[in-house]
C-alpha cells in the first residue's frame, strides 16, 4: 500500500474524499477517524463537514493555508476543543476528552517558563502520577535525543525559539503515546536540526508504528515525510485533497532535492494551494 | 439589557438585600437597615446638607489627586529614566508609602495647621507613593524593542517618551493612579475623621455622636459611591485614551 | 547607580536623607523634628521596655492575622475569579468598589458589626490588603497563556493539579506583586485600626507620644514601623524578582 | 466576684488618668477584677457600652441617654469642665470674641457646650467654629498663629502661660461646676453586679479624697508596672506638678460628685442644647445612680 | 557584473574577503559598508573584526546559524548599537545614530499594542512629523500593498502572527528610506504570501534601486533573492564567504526547482552551513 505509485495516489486521492470509507475500506486500520466535523467559533466557521482518516502507524501532513483551521482539527482530536458537530474517534472510540493515547506538540511551544527543562519534559508523566526519579530517567533519555543534554536544569528563557520547540517535543514523546498531534514541530529550529527530527520522526513510525498528525507549512516537508497528506481549503475547512506521496523517505534528503517524481508532487501541490488563495 | 449589566444588578440586589435583612434582625442596634439609609441620603441630598459637605470635601480631594498625579507621574518618569534619581528617591517613596499616615495626622497639624493646606497634605501623601512607585517601574519596563524602534525611526527623545513610554506603561501608570485616588480618599476621609472633623467626616462623626447611624451609613455609602463613580471615569478615561487588550476569560 | 566605577546598592540614598534628616534637626527648623540620633538614642532606650514589647507583639499580631487572612482568602479568590466568568462578573465590582472605596469610613461599621477587641482589628487590616491581592491574582491568571491550560489538560492534569500546577505558578508573579502591595496597604490598616477603633498597640504608642509632643519617640516608633514594612516589602521583592525572569514570557 | 468588669476609656492612659489607675489598683486590692479598652474618643466609649461591649464607660453620655432611652446611668464624677478661654493678645475679654473664629475640640463635645453656654450667658455669637481634638493641638495652632481664640484645659493653660504669658491672655470665665468625664454604666448591669460597682466606687472616692489632700500620692502610689508606670519619663517626670495644679484649681471634686455635680450637669448641658426640657423638671434619678457613692461616703 | 556566473562568484568571494576593498574597489557604489566591526556584550563576543560592503540597489542576505550575531549586525549598521570597534559607513558618512536614510524590520515586530494598523504604519512618519490626513494616506497606500486593506483601524492583538509582521513591513516601507536592514522578515506568513513578498522586494531593488540587507533562516530564498549573500560564521561572528549569485530572480521562482544551477548553489550553502554547525 505504501508502494502505490504517485499517480495512482493522486485519483484515488478524490474517491476517498468523496467516501470516507473508501476503497480500502474496513481493510485498513484507522488510529484516528474524523467524521463530518464541523466547529464554528462565534460567527468564524473554521471547519464545516470536515471527514478525514488517519492510518495507524503512518504520518499524516495537514497543509493549507494560514487560519485555514489546522490546529483547530488538532485541537479537537486531542479532546481539547469539542466539535460544534460530527464526531471524532480513535482507537475505535469517540473522543470526549484528552486521553492519554494522544500526546501534543503545541504550535506556541506551551512551555512552563518556571519549570526547568528537566520538569518540562517530565511534566506529562509527573501528570500522570508517576514517581519523580522513574520520570526523570525517561525525560533525561528524551532530552538527549532531541539534543538538549547539558540544559536539563535551564529554564526556557534560556533557551533559543528552537530549543524550546525541542523541549515540547520532547515533553510529547516522553508519555508514549499512540497517537501523536504536531502543530508545527518545527517551525522554529534552523534547518539542520529540522532535518534531523525529520529522520527522527520517520524512524518512530518505522518501528514503533506510531500514528503522527502532522502539521506544517513546508511543501517539501510534507512530501518527504508523510505517508498521506491532506490537503485543506481556507475556511470553512474541508479536505480539498489526500495525497500518498510513497517512497520519497527511501531515497534520503540530499538526493531528494533533484528527484523529478519529487519535484512534481511538490509543484502540484504548490499548484493547488496556490489556486485556492486566489 | 446585556448580561454583564444583569449580573451587576444581581449582586447589587443580593448585597444590599443582606444589609436590609442585617439590619431588620438587627445585629446590632446601631446598624440601621438599607432602606433606613436610603431614606436618610435621600433626605440629606434634599435638605443640601449633602451638597454642602462635599463641597468641603471634594476641596483638598480634589486639589490633592490632582497634585498627586501630575506631580506623581512626572516623578515616576523622571525615576524610570535617570537612574540617579531612582537611587536618591524612590527609597524616599517606597518608605512613604508604609507611612501609617493616620499616625502622622497630628504632626501635620503642627507642621501645616487644620486648613486645606494640612488635608491636602495628607491626601498627598497616601496617594502619590503608589503612584510615582507604578510610574517609574512601567517607565523602566518599556519594552526595549519599541524604544529602539522609535530610535531608528527617528524620535527625539521627547517623542519617545510622549509616544512610546508613556502609552506603553499606561496601564500600569492608570491601575497606579487607581490605587492612588482611592488611598487620596481614604486620606480625605482620614483627614476630616483626625483633623477637623467638615464635609462628609464631619456628617460620619456628628450622626455617630447623635446616634443618627442611618445618616451615618448613608454619608458612608455616598463617599463609597462617589469614590466608584470617581474611578468609573478614570476607566472610562483609559480606555478613551489607549484602547485596551483585554483577552477575555479563560474559561471562555 | 554607579559612582566612579562602584556600584551603590540600592538604599544607600536613604543614608544621605538620614543625614539630611539630622541636618534639619539640628538646625532646631521645626520641635517636631528633633535630630535623628536623639531618635536613634530614645529608640534604643524604649525598645526593651515592656510598654514597647507588648505594643509590638499586638501590632504584629493583628496584622499577622490580617495579612494572613487576606492572603489565604484573597489568593484562591482571585484565581477562582480569572476562571470562572459568572463568578467574576459577580464579584468583580465589588472588589473594585472596596478597593477604591475610602476604607476608613467603612471602619465604624465594623465596630458595630465586629466588635471592639482584635477582632475589628483584624479585620480592618485584612479589609486593607485583601482586595489588591484578589484583582492581582485575578490579573496573573487572565493573561495565563492559554496553551498552558490547554497543555495540561491535554496530559491529562485534574482541576487540582490545574490549580497548583499551572494557574498559581503562572500567576504568582502578579500575586507576589499583589501581596507586596496588600501588605503594604496592610501596616496603615493596622495602625487606624489601633487609632479609630480601640486605642492599642502602636496606634497607642503614637496618641501617646503626639499629645505630649514626645517627638523623638513618636520618630522612634514610626522608624520601627517603617523598618518591618520595608523588610516584609523587600523580602516580596525579593521573591518577586526570583520569579521574574519568567513573568515577562508566559 | 469572679467576673471581669470591662472598662472602656476614652483616650489612652496618659498623666490624666494615673488617679484613676491608682483608684482601680486600690479596688483591685479588694478584690475586683477588670481589664480596659482604650478608644479613640468619648463617642466610641459611649458606644460600645450602649451595645453591651463593655461595662463602664467614660464620658458624660447626657445626650444618649435622653436620646436613646437607654437606661445608662453616671456613678461618679472624674473632673470638672474646667476650660478656659485662651486668646492671642487681640482680645481681652468674651465680648471682644463676638463674631470672631475659634477653635474648639469636638462637635457636640464639652469645648462646644462651653461655647454654647458662653454665647448664651455673655451675649455674643462665636464666628466660624473649627474643630480640633486635643487641647495639646490647640495648643500648637495657637502658638504657630493658625487660630486667635481656642478654649483648652487646665494644665495645657498652665503649661502655655508659664512658658510664654506675655504673648496670650486668659479670659476671665464663669465658674463650671459641670462635669467633664463621668463614670457611667448600664443600670441593669450595675444591679446585676451592685458589689463590684461598690467596690469600685469606694476605691475612687478615697482616692480622690487622698489626693486632694496630698496630691502626690498619686505619683507615689503608680504601679511602675501598670499602663501609667510604663508612660515615658517625661511624662511620668511631670505627674506630681500635674495633680498638684489639678487640684488647685479644683478639677477633682473629693466627693465623688454626686448630686451637687447632677444638678450641675443638668443645667449646664441644658444650657448647652445637648439636654432638651427645663433643667428643674428633669430627675436625678434618670441620670445618675447615687447609691454606691452614698454608701461609699458613709 | 550581476551577470557574473555561480563560478566565478564563489571563487571571488574568498578573495573579497580577505580584501574588503576587494578587485571591484572603488568602482563600486557602497550604499553601506561595515569595516572591522566587532561588538561585545559582556563576556559574549557576539561580532569580531566583521567588514562588508553592501553595494547600493543590490539586496544582500545574511545567512547564519541561529544566535550567530546577525540581528546585532543589523543594529548597529541601523544604529541602534555601537559597535566595540570599527566603523560603519553609510553612503560614505560614519554612522553615529539612527538616520532617515535607513528603516528597520524588526524580528519581534515591534508594534504599538496601543496604536491601530494604521497607526503604526504611519509611526514612523508621524515621529518625522509629518501631517497627519498626509501620512495616513501613504500608510493606508502600504496598507493595502501587504494585503490588509480592511485591518487598517485592527489593533495588533487582533492580528494573526503573520498579519503583524506584515505591519512591520507596511511601516519600513512608509518612510521611504533607501536602505532597509530587515531582520528575518517572513519569518511567520505563510508561503504564498511570503512568495508574494518576495516578488514586492525585488521589485523595489529593480525600479527603485532600494538596497537591502535581508536576514533569512532559508537557504532557498536566500539564493532566489539575493544579488550577494554573506554566510556568517558562529559566534564571535566573521563573514566567511560571500556568494553572488546570479540571474535566478529573472528565472521565475517555479521554475527555479529544477533548475540545476540553482540546485548546486543550494547544496553548497547547505554544505558549507553544516560544516560549520558540525
Ligand atoms: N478561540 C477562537 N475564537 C475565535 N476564533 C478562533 C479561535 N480559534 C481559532 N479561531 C479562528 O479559526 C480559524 C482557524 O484557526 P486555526 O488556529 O485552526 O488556524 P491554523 O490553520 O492553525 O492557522 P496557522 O497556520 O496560522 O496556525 C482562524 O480563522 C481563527 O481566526
Ligand atoms: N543585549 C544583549 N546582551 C547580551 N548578549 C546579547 C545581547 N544581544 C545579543 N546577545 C548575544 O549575541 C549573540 C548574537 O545575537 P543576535 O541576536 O545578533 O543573533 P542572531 O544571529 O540574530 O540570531 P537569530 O537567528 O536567533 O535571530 C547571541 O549569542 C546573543 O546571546
Ligand atoms: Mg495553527
Ligand atoms: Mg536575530
Amino acid at each position: 500500500m505504501q508502494e502505490t505509485t504517485v499517480a495512482m495516489s493522486r485519483t484515488e486521492s478524490a474517491r476517498r474524499d468523496a467516501d470516507p470509507s473508501g476503497p480500502q475500506g474496513a481493510a485498513v486500520d484507522n488510529a484516528v477517524s474524523v467524521r463530518c466535523v464541523s466547529k464554528t467559533f462565534g460567527s468564524v466557521e473554521a471547519l464545516k463537514n470536515l471527514s478525514l482518516d488517519f492510518p495507524r502507524g503512518e504520518l499524516t501532513s495537514l497543509l493549507g493555508p494560514s487560519g485555514c483551521g489546522k490546529t483547530t482539527l488538532l485541537k479537537i482530536i486531542a479532546g481539547l476543543l469539542e466539535p460544534s458537530s460530527g464526531r471524532v474517534e480513535v482507537g475505535g472510540e469517540a473522543v470526549t476528552g484528552p486521553g492519554p493515547d494522544r500526546a501534543f506538540v503545541f504550535q506556541d511551544f506551551a512551555l512552563l517558563p518556571w519549570a526547568s527543562v528537566l520538569r518540562n519534559v517530565a511534566f506529562g508523566l509527573e501528570l500522570r502520577g508517576m514517581a519523580k526519579s522513574e520520570r526523570e530517567a525517561i525525560a533525561e533519555k528524551h532530552i538527549c535525543e532531541v539534543g538538549l543534554a547539558g540544559f536539563e536544569h535551564s529554564y526556557p528563557h534560556q533557551l533559543s525559539g528552537g530549543m524550546r520547540q525541542r523541549v515540547g517535543l520532547a515533553r510529547a514523546l516522553a508519555v508514549d503515546a499512540d497517537v501523536l498531534l504536531m502543530d508545527e514541530p518545527f517551525s522554529a529550529v534552523d534547518e539542520q536540526t529540522r532535518r534531523k527530527f525529520q529522520e527522527d520522526l520517520l524512524d518512530l513510525v518505522r518501528n514503533e508504528r506510531k500514528t503522527f498528525i502532522f502539521v506544517t507549512h513546508s511543501i517539501e516537508e510534507a512530501v518527504y515525510v508523510s505517508d498521506q497528506i491532506a490537503i485543506l481549503l481556507p475556511r470553512p475547512s474541508r479536505v480539498s485533497e489526500i495525497i500518498r506521496p510513497s517512497g520519497f523517505r527511501d531515497k534520503g534528503a540530499d538526493n531528494l532535492r533533484r528527484d523529478p517524481e519529487y519535484l512534481d508532487i511538490v509543484d502540484s501541490i504548490w499548484a493547488s494551494l496556490r489556486s485556492y488563495v486566489e | 439589557m446585556n448580561r454583564s449589566l444583569l449580573l451587576k444588578l444581581l449582586s447589587a440586589a443580593i448585597v444590599f438585600g443582606a444589609w436590609e435583612i442585617a439590619g431588620r434582625v438587627p445585629v446590632s442596634y446601631a446598624f440601621p437597615t438599607f432602606l433606613d439609609s436610603m431614606t436618610a441620603l435621600f433626605a440629606m441630598s434634599i435638605d443640601g446638607t449633602l451638597l454642602r459637605a462635599y463641597g468641603e470635601t471634594l476641596r483638598p480631594l480634589v486639589a490633592g489627586i490632582a497634585i498627586s498625579a501630575l506631580l506623581g507621574i512626572v516623578i515616576g518618569l523622571w525615576i524610570g529614566l535617570s537612574e540617579f534619581c531612582d537611587w536618591l528617591f524612590s527609597p524616599i517613596f517606597i518608605v512613604m508609602q508604609a507611612a501609617p499616615l493616620a499616625a502622622l495626622i497630628p504632626l501635620l497639624v503642627m507642621a501645616y495647621g487644620i486648613g486645606l493646606t494640612s488635608k491636602v497634605f495628607v491626601v498627598c501623601i497616601m496617594a502619590m507613593p503608589v503612584i510615582v512607585l507604578n510610574t517609574a517601574s512601567a517607565v523602566r519596563n518599556t519594552p526595549s524593542s519599541l524604544k529602539e524602534m522609535g530610535r531608528s525611526f527617528l524620535g527625539s527623545d521627547f517623542d519617545i517618551v510622549t509616544r512610546i513610554i508613556l502609552p506603553s506603561a499606561s496601564p500600569i501608570i492608570f491601575s497606579g493612579l487607581r490605587l492612588g485616588i482611592s488611598a487620596g480618599f481614604i486620606g480625605a476621609i482620614l483627614a476630616e475623621l483626625k483633623i477637623t472633623p467638615t464635609g462628609v467626616g464631619d456628617i460620619i462623626t456628628y450622626s455617630r455622636s447623635i446616634a443618627d447611624y442611618p445618616s451615618m451609613y448613608a454619608a458612608i455609602f455616598s463617599i463609597i459611591l462617589l469614590a466608584v463613580l470617581f474611578l468609573n471615569l478614570l476607566e472610562r478615561l483609559e480606555g478613551q485614551l489607549f484602547a485596551g487588550n483585554n483577552r477575555g476569560y479563560v474559561s471562555d | 547607580m554607579t559612582l566612579l566605577g562602584f556600584r551603590l546598592p540600592g538604599f544607600s540614598s536613604l543614608i544621605l536623607w538620614a543625614l539630611l534628616w539630622e541636618l534639619v534637626g539640628r538646625l532646631d527648623l521645626t520641635f517636631f523634628v528633633p535630630p535623628l540620633s536623639e531618635v536613634v538614642v530614645t529608640l534604643v532606650q524604649i525598645l526593651p521596655t515592656p510598654a514597647f514589647l507588648s505594643a509590638l507583639g499586638e501590632t504584629a499580631q493583628a496584622f499577622l492575622l490580617g495579612v494572613l487572612a487576606a492572603v489565604l482568602a484573597g489568593v484562591p479568590l482571585g484565581i477562582l475569579m480569572g476562571r470562572n466568568r459568572l463568578l467574576d462578573e459577580l464579584l468583580l465590582p465589588w472588589v473594585n468598589i472596596f478597593l477604591s472605596a475610602p476604607l476608613t469610613a467603612l471602619v465604624p461599621v465594623l465596630m458595630v458589626l465586629f466588635g471592639f477587641g482584635m477582632l475589628s482589628i483584624v479585620i480592618t487590616t485584612t479589609l486593607f490588603a485583601i482586595w489588591i491581592i484578589i484583582l492581582n491574582a485575578r490579573a496573573g491568571v487572565l493573561q495565563i497563556n492559554r496553551s498552558l491550560v490547554e497543555m495540561a489538560k491535554s496530559f491529562g492534569a485534574s482541576p487540582f493539579d490545574a490549580f497548583f500546577k499551572i494557574y498559581f505558578w503562572a500567576a504568582l508573579p502578579e500575586i507576589l506583586g499583589g501581596v507586596r502591595i496588600g501588605i503594604i496597604r496592610a501596616v496603615k490598616g493596622v495602625i487606624i485600626g489601633q487609632l479609630l477603633i480601640s486605642v492599642v498597640g502602636f496606634g497607642a504608642l503614637f496618641e501617646l507620644y503626639s499629645t505630649n509632643f514626645l517627638m523623638a519617640h513618636f520618630w522612634a516608633v514610626l522608624i520601627v514601623l517603617f523598618a518591618l514594612a520595608f523588610a516584609i516589602s523587600e523580602l516580596l521583592a525579593h521573591l518577586e524578582r526570583r520569579v521574574a525572569y519568567y513573568a515577562a514570557r508566559r | 466576684s469572679a467576673e471581669t468588669i470591662r472598662i472602656a476609656l476614652a483616650e489612652t492612659p496618659s498623666d490624666e488618668l494615673a488617679a484613676f489607675f491608682v483608684a482601680l489598683d486600690r479596688a483591685k486590692a479588694n478584690g475586683l477584677n477588670y481589664e480596659w479598652t482604650a478608644f479613640s474618643d468619648e463617642e466610641l466609649a459611649i458606644q460600645a457600652v450602649l451595645s453591651g461591649q463593655m461595662d463602664i464607660g467614660f464620658g458624660t453620655p447626657y445626650a444618649a441617654m435622653q436620646r436613646s432611652k437607654a437606661p445608662v446611668r453616671i456613678i461618679f464624677q472624674l473632673s470638672k469642665l474646667k476650660f478656659f478661654p485662651v486668646t492671642t493678645k487681640k482680645y481681652e475679654k468674651l465680648e471682644d470674641l463676638d463674631g470672631q473664629p475659634i477653635l474648639l475640640h469636638s462637635r457636640g463635645g464639652g469645648t462646644d457646650s462651653i461655647a454654647n453656654v458662653i454665647e448664651d450667658k455673655v451675649g455674643i455669637t462665636f464666628g466660624q467654629r473649627s474643630y480640633v481634638p486635643g487641647s495639646a493641638n490647640r495648643v500648637v495652632a495657637l502658638v504657630s498663629g493658625q487660630a486667635d481664640a481656642t478654649i483648652i484645659d487646665l494644665s495645657n493653660k498652665n503649661k502655655l502661660m508659664r512658658q510664654q504669658g506675655d504673648a496670650f491672655n486668659v479670659l476671665p470665665m464663669f465658674d463650671v461646676e459641670a462635669s467633664d468625664e463621668a463614670l457611667f454604666a448600664n443600670l441593669d448591669w450595675i444591679r446585676a453586679n451592685e458589689d463590684d460597682v461598690q467596690i469600685l466606687v469606694d476605691a475612687l472616692l478615697s482616692t480622690w479624697r487622698d489626693m486632694n489632700r496630698d496630691p502626690t500620692i498619686i505619683g507615689r502610689e503608680t504601679d511602675p508596672d501598670g499602663p501609667i508606670g510604663q508612660l515615658p519619663a517625661e511624662i511620668l517626670g511631670g505627674l506630681d506638678d500635674f495633680y498638684i495644679e489639678a487640684v488647685k484649681g479644683g478639677l477633682y471634686s473629693p466627693d465623688g460628685g454626686g448630686r451637687v455635680a447632677a444638678r450641675a450637669d443638668m443645667e449646664w448641658y441644658s444650657e448647652a442644647g445637648q439636654l432638651d426640657g427645663d433643667p428643674e423638671s428633669l430627675n436625678i434619678e434618670d441620670f445618675w445612680y447615687l447609691a454606691p457613692l452614698d454608701q461609699a461616703g458613709r
